[in-house]
């Protein structure tokens, strides 16, 4: 099954990345711009649970790990997409196909600073509006408030 | 004269003081009627809170206030006085003329109602011959407290809670009205002392057989409403409110409301005794022969006001709330009808006479 | 400092906004909706989070991997041995260990009775939550028989902190079987009291059914697990599709529960009828617990190899993730909490609206929110 | 007819509901049969042997611990609790210089009972203790020094 959709893929999204080494599931690192088409396409293939949005930073580069799992078959794939522009992070959203992206995409903006492109409430929702700096990200550094042993 | 019944006490009591006194003699009784019944409403108010605090810990598997006085008795009093130390403050741009009448509205509601009950034999502040029609008038002014309490303490919460109660309120004084026009029926009489003297042989809960079940049925979940409690306490709603129209009150403020519901619950109660279970007769005329009347007839007043406050306690302990469509639903679908149909089914049984009676 | 996404000029000329939280008995913790409401009728929700998070992922990459456990305890403290299992779980995953089997029985059913410990006080919550406040009491009762044993074998009753990576803290205590074997009829029987009590009830049947409806196609939609997708239809548990600790290594009988009317009502079934499952489940594992040790062999200091590793595990709120990424060195480079009340908070978004506050108020009890569980 | 069913059902649940309570009621004003409180100053509270209240360190009648000062416990702390001031004393006997502690300082404040330092102790100097009456009016009341003033090490742990 893994084979058949990483040709899949393959045909499809070119200059998607494969990685089966770091994890014990099926990794594809995609691109900004074919994301969201990835992800659609990924859905009409039954991968119709959105497990979980992980913001990530890579020390240069931002990122989102998307963890998809087929609810019929519990088969599990994960999509990681990659930034590199730290200063202004766009994303599109995947609000319009999951709506559990909804609150994760807001979780990892308010965490990571990603902006999602279209989402309907891009706003702060852990954090106070009037919080500086993105504190999930590695090079986010508070004397005050965090105590490194 | 309002004061027909020449057996009450505390018309004897104006009367020997104006005889004795003149106009000043008999504001003095007016005025010592008047602590008598405010007296009765704070013991009894705190009692019953007491009551209500240590019947729902044994019904909740604890043991409730047990640590003030013996048997934690004097814990209600501990937190009147708390209460009455407590600084008093409200909301920023709240509306203070609606605001501080509230509760007076709810207090005074509710003291008055209780004037027309008859305790025992001639022991009734005002035993006018529209009694039961004085309650369910009065006490509905209560709602007018609730609503401006509502309104007035500039809290939204409040608000929704003062509007459920109106809502909750105008549906089940038709409800208790009609059950009480039904028993009314049988007695033939407004009068409160009336009703129970119609019942010196037979209670009409017996008398009326199955109407009265269904009336009695009737009254104790208006009754209920009426007093804004579970599963009826939508005003009030704690997991959806926070406390409902009094969320804004504190000190005596808050005391006036929480001691008005426990009097309107003894009201309800008084009333339904009244109606259903003759009062202060005792059953069977088990004490009629004994000396000391009055206190006798106090003596079973109280018991079976005791049980029937214990009904209502044992409904909140036990059920959920209601939702307020629900509410409304119930009122006007289940319990209107029923008592509308009921009340022609008593018509015909009183005017064929198929009652039992000894 | 405003964090109201909503105006007052977005406002239909019958609306308001009703702030609902974060101190408010419904709200189970400090959870903050901001509704629009059209009278009663909720019109909009928009959840406002974080005032109780700790930011335990930030943490987690400054702690060595022992050390994470006890961070989770307090996320969803309701069952918080399994949070604990679901990170020793993963590291024992990267790191290859084969755990002993008295190790994955003991934790299955110290699992399985966090999950009735959690489903009781969610139960008594439940019923407050409608009005009905002595159910609380009872439930409480009940549960704190299972704190006994917690606090007996793990020496405290909600933080166990019981789970390590490879095996237990302590040992069983010797008098674990005999009070678990008593547990087991006592709630046996109150079950059927709880029922007559609250769930046959009229007045709650009424509150229940039809309220809040989530369709199959939403609850996966909006990512729900646990109870609340079960609810809905969408066959979920953990324990049934990718086995862990017991599960896998023992032959267990159990059901998976599901309901399809997706509504309060359903959601409330699936919890009352879990319990007994449960206690089936323990029934089944109390009486051979293997002798082969409560720890496998660990290094003192422990480095995960490079990769990254997820593990799921069902908590008694639905679906957990640990996602750990690992750089190779001795503290996780990115620990991710996937947490059920999560993205079951989103779900209440959707059905929350339409419904009057008292049944919003039903809703959010039947999904059954932690709310540290949401912030971490 | 559904309508009368309807209302004389639901009575009947109510009254099933109403049944339940009352099972417990009645008992408990006759005899407090239910009554799952505990007093608690009056009664005293059923405290399990494995409570993990705080940490303390055994002292035997000598005043002697089992501390050797090795830090383990500090280094397996998550959150920074356990802070060991320590110097090397010159043992008379052998003529080296031996580690010792001067202060084993308790954070009672940040600690999460999570049992890491008690696993990760190698002589067993410090254990759990029951207690949980630690609340005080000052949180600095809550760090404590968990060695005796002028405890020693006692002899034999240092193997």
């Amino acid at each position: 099954m893994n084979n058949e959709l990483k040709a899949e893929i393959e045909n499809q999204f070119d200059q998607a990345v494969f990685d089966e080494e770091t994890s014990k599931y099926l990794i594809v690192e995609i691109a900004p711009a074919s994301y969201l088409d990835l992800m659609q396409t990924l859905k009409t293939k039954g991968f119709d649970y959105l497990f979980s949005m992980t913001g990530m930073d890579w020390g240069k580069e931002l990122g989102v790990t998307n963890h998809l799992e087929n609810s019929q078959t519990g088969e599990m794939i994960v999509v990681k997409v990659k930034l590199t522009d730290r200063e202004k992070p766009e994303l599109p959203t995947l609000e319009k196909i999951w709506k559990t992206a909804h609150l994760h995409e807001r979780e990892i903006y308010d965490l990571f600073g990603i902006n999602f492109k279209g989402h309907s409430v891009m706003k702060r929702l852990l954090l106070s509006e009037d919080w500086e700096g993105y504190p999930m990200r590695k090079d986010w550094h508070d004397e005050t408030k965090m105590i490194i042993r | 004269m309002i004061l027909t019944n020449t057996t009450n006490y505390f018309g004897q009591l104006v009367n020997y003081l104006s005889e004795q006194m003149g106009i000043g003699g008999q504001i003095l009784a007016y005025v010592l009627v008047a602590a008598i019944y405010l007296s009765f409403f704070a013991v009894a108010g705190l009692l019953l809170v007491y009551v209500e605090r240590r019947v729902a810990a044994f019904f909740q598997l604890r043991l409730g206030p047990n640590r003030v006085g013996p048997h934690g008795l004097l814990q209600t009093i501990a937190d009147a006085l708390k209460l009455l130390s407590k600084e008093i403050f409200g909301t920023n741009r709240k509306d203070n003329l609606l605001y501080k009448t509230a509760y007076y509205l709810v207090i005074i509601a509710s003291l008055v109602s209780l004037s027309v009950i008859p305790f025992s034999r001639g022991i009734q502040a005002f035993d006018i011959n529209v009694g039961v029609f004085f309650i369910s008038a009065v006490s509905s002014v209560g709602v007018l407290g609730i609503l401006f309490g509502g309104w007035g303490s500039n809290n939204k919460y409040s608000l929704i809670g003062g509007m459920r109660s109106g809502l909750q309120m105008i549906s089940y004084e038709l409800s208790s009205g009609l059950a009480i026009i039904t028993m009314v029926l049988l007695a033939g009489t407004l009068q409160m002392s009336g009703i129970i003297e119609a019942q010196r042989d037979t209670w009409f809960i017996i008398k009326g057989h199955i109407p009265a079940l269904i009336a009695l049925f009737i009254f104790v979940v208006a009754g209920t409403a009426e007093s804004n409690r579970t599963p009826f306490d939508l005003p009030e709603g704690e997991a959806e409110l926070g406390a409902g129209y009094h969320s804004e009150y504190s000190g005596m403020g808050f005391a006036y409301f929480f001691l008005a519901e426990f009097i309107n619950m003894f009201i309800i109660s008084a009333v339904g005794v009244t109606l259903f279970f003759g009062g202060w007769l005792a059953p069977f005329h088990l004490t009629d022969s004994l000396p000391w009347q009055p206190l006798w007839g106090a003596f079973w007043f109280f018991m079976k006001v005791a049980v029937f406050i214990f009904f209502m306690m044992w409904f909140r302990w036990t059920f959920p709330r209601l939702r307020i469509d629900q509410l409304l639903t119930l009122e006007w679908k289940y319990l209107l009808p029923i008592g509308l149909v009921n009340i022609i089914l008593m018509a015909v049984l009183v005017y064929y006479n198929i009652l039992i009676s000894f | 400092m405003e964090t109201l996404t909503l105006n007052s000029s977005d406002l239909k000329s019958q609306e308001y906004f009703l702030n609902m939280g974060p101190q408010h008995p419904a709200t189970h913790g400090v959870l903050r909706l901001i509704l629009t409401l059209d009278g009663e009728v909720v019109k909009n929700i928009e959840p406002d989070l974080g005032y109780i998070h700790r930011s335990i992922e930030k943490q987690c990459e400054y702690e060595g991997y022992k050390q994470i456990i006890h961070l989770t305890d307090r996320m969803d403290y309701l069952s918080a041995h399994i949070n604990n299992e679901a990170v020793a779980l993963a590291i024992e995953q990267a790191l290859e260990i084969e755990v002993p089997e008295r190790v994955k029985v003991i934790r299955t059913i110290m699992g399985e009775l966090t999950r009735i410990a959690s489903h009781l006080l969610w139960w008594g919550v439940m019923g407050m939550d409608v009005g009905a406040l002595t159910t609380f009491m009872y439930a409480f009762r009940d549960r704190e028989m299972i704190n006994d044993i917690m606090e007996e074998t793990c020496g405290a009753r909600l933080t166990m902190s019981y789970s390590t990576p490879g095996g237990v803290m302590f040992d069983l205590h010797p008098n674990f079987q005999k009070r678990v074997k008593d547990f087991i009829p006592h709630l046996r029987r109150v079950i059927p009291q709880y029922d007559e009590l609250l769930t046959g009830n009229v007045i709650f049947q009424k509150r229940m059914k039809g309220v809040g409806i989530m369709s199959h196609e939403d609850a996966i939609s909006h990512g729900a697990s646990g109870p609340v997708a079960r609810g809905s239809g969408v066959s979920c548990d953990r324990r049934k599709k990718d086995p862990y600790s017991a599960f896998a290594s023992r032959d267990i009988q159990f059901n998976e529960i599901t309901f399809t009317e997706g509504d309060n009502l359903a959601r409330y079934n699936v919890r009352m009828k879990e319990m007994l499952e449960s206690l089936n489940i323990i029934e089944q594992l109390i009486d051979n617990i293997p002798d082969d040790g409560i720890q496998a062999k660990t290094k003192a200091l422990i480095k995960l190899p490079k990769g990254e590793y997820l593990q799921r595990v069902e908590t008694a709120r639905g679906d957990l993730g640990v996602y750990i990424v690992s750089d190779g060195k001795k503290n996780p480079y990115r620990v991710k909490f996937r947490s059920p009340g999560f993205s079951n908070l989103n779900a209440l978004i959707e059905i929350g609206k339409g419904h009057l506050i008292a049944d919003l108020v039903a809703i959010m009890s039947t999904l059954d929110f932690v709310v540290p569980d949401i912030d971490r | 007819m559904s309508y009368l069913g309807d209302v004389i059902g639901g009575i009947k649940t109510l009254m099933k509901g109403m049944k339940v309570t009352g099972s417990y009621f009645f008992p408990n004003v006759i005899n407090k049969k239910y009554i799952i409180t505990r007093q608690y100053p009056d009664e005293p509270a059923i405290v399990m042997e494995r409570f993990k209240g705080e940490v303390v360190m055994w002292h035997n009648e000598n005043n002697e611990h089992r501390c050797t000062g090795c830090q383990a416990c500090e280094i397996a702390c998550p959150n920074g609790s356990i802070e060991i001031i320590w110097n090397r004393v010159l043992n008379e006997e052998t003529g080296k210089k031996v580690k010792q502690i001067d202060k084993h300082i308790y954070h009672l404040g940040m600690c999460t009972m999570c049992n890491l330092c008690i696993q990760a102790c190698p002589t067993n100097a410090i254990m759990w203790s029951t207690n949980f009456h630690n609340s005080t009016y000052d949180r600095s009341k809550l760090t404590k020094v968990l060695n005796k003033p002028g405890s020693k090490l006692m002899a034999g742990v240092e193997e």
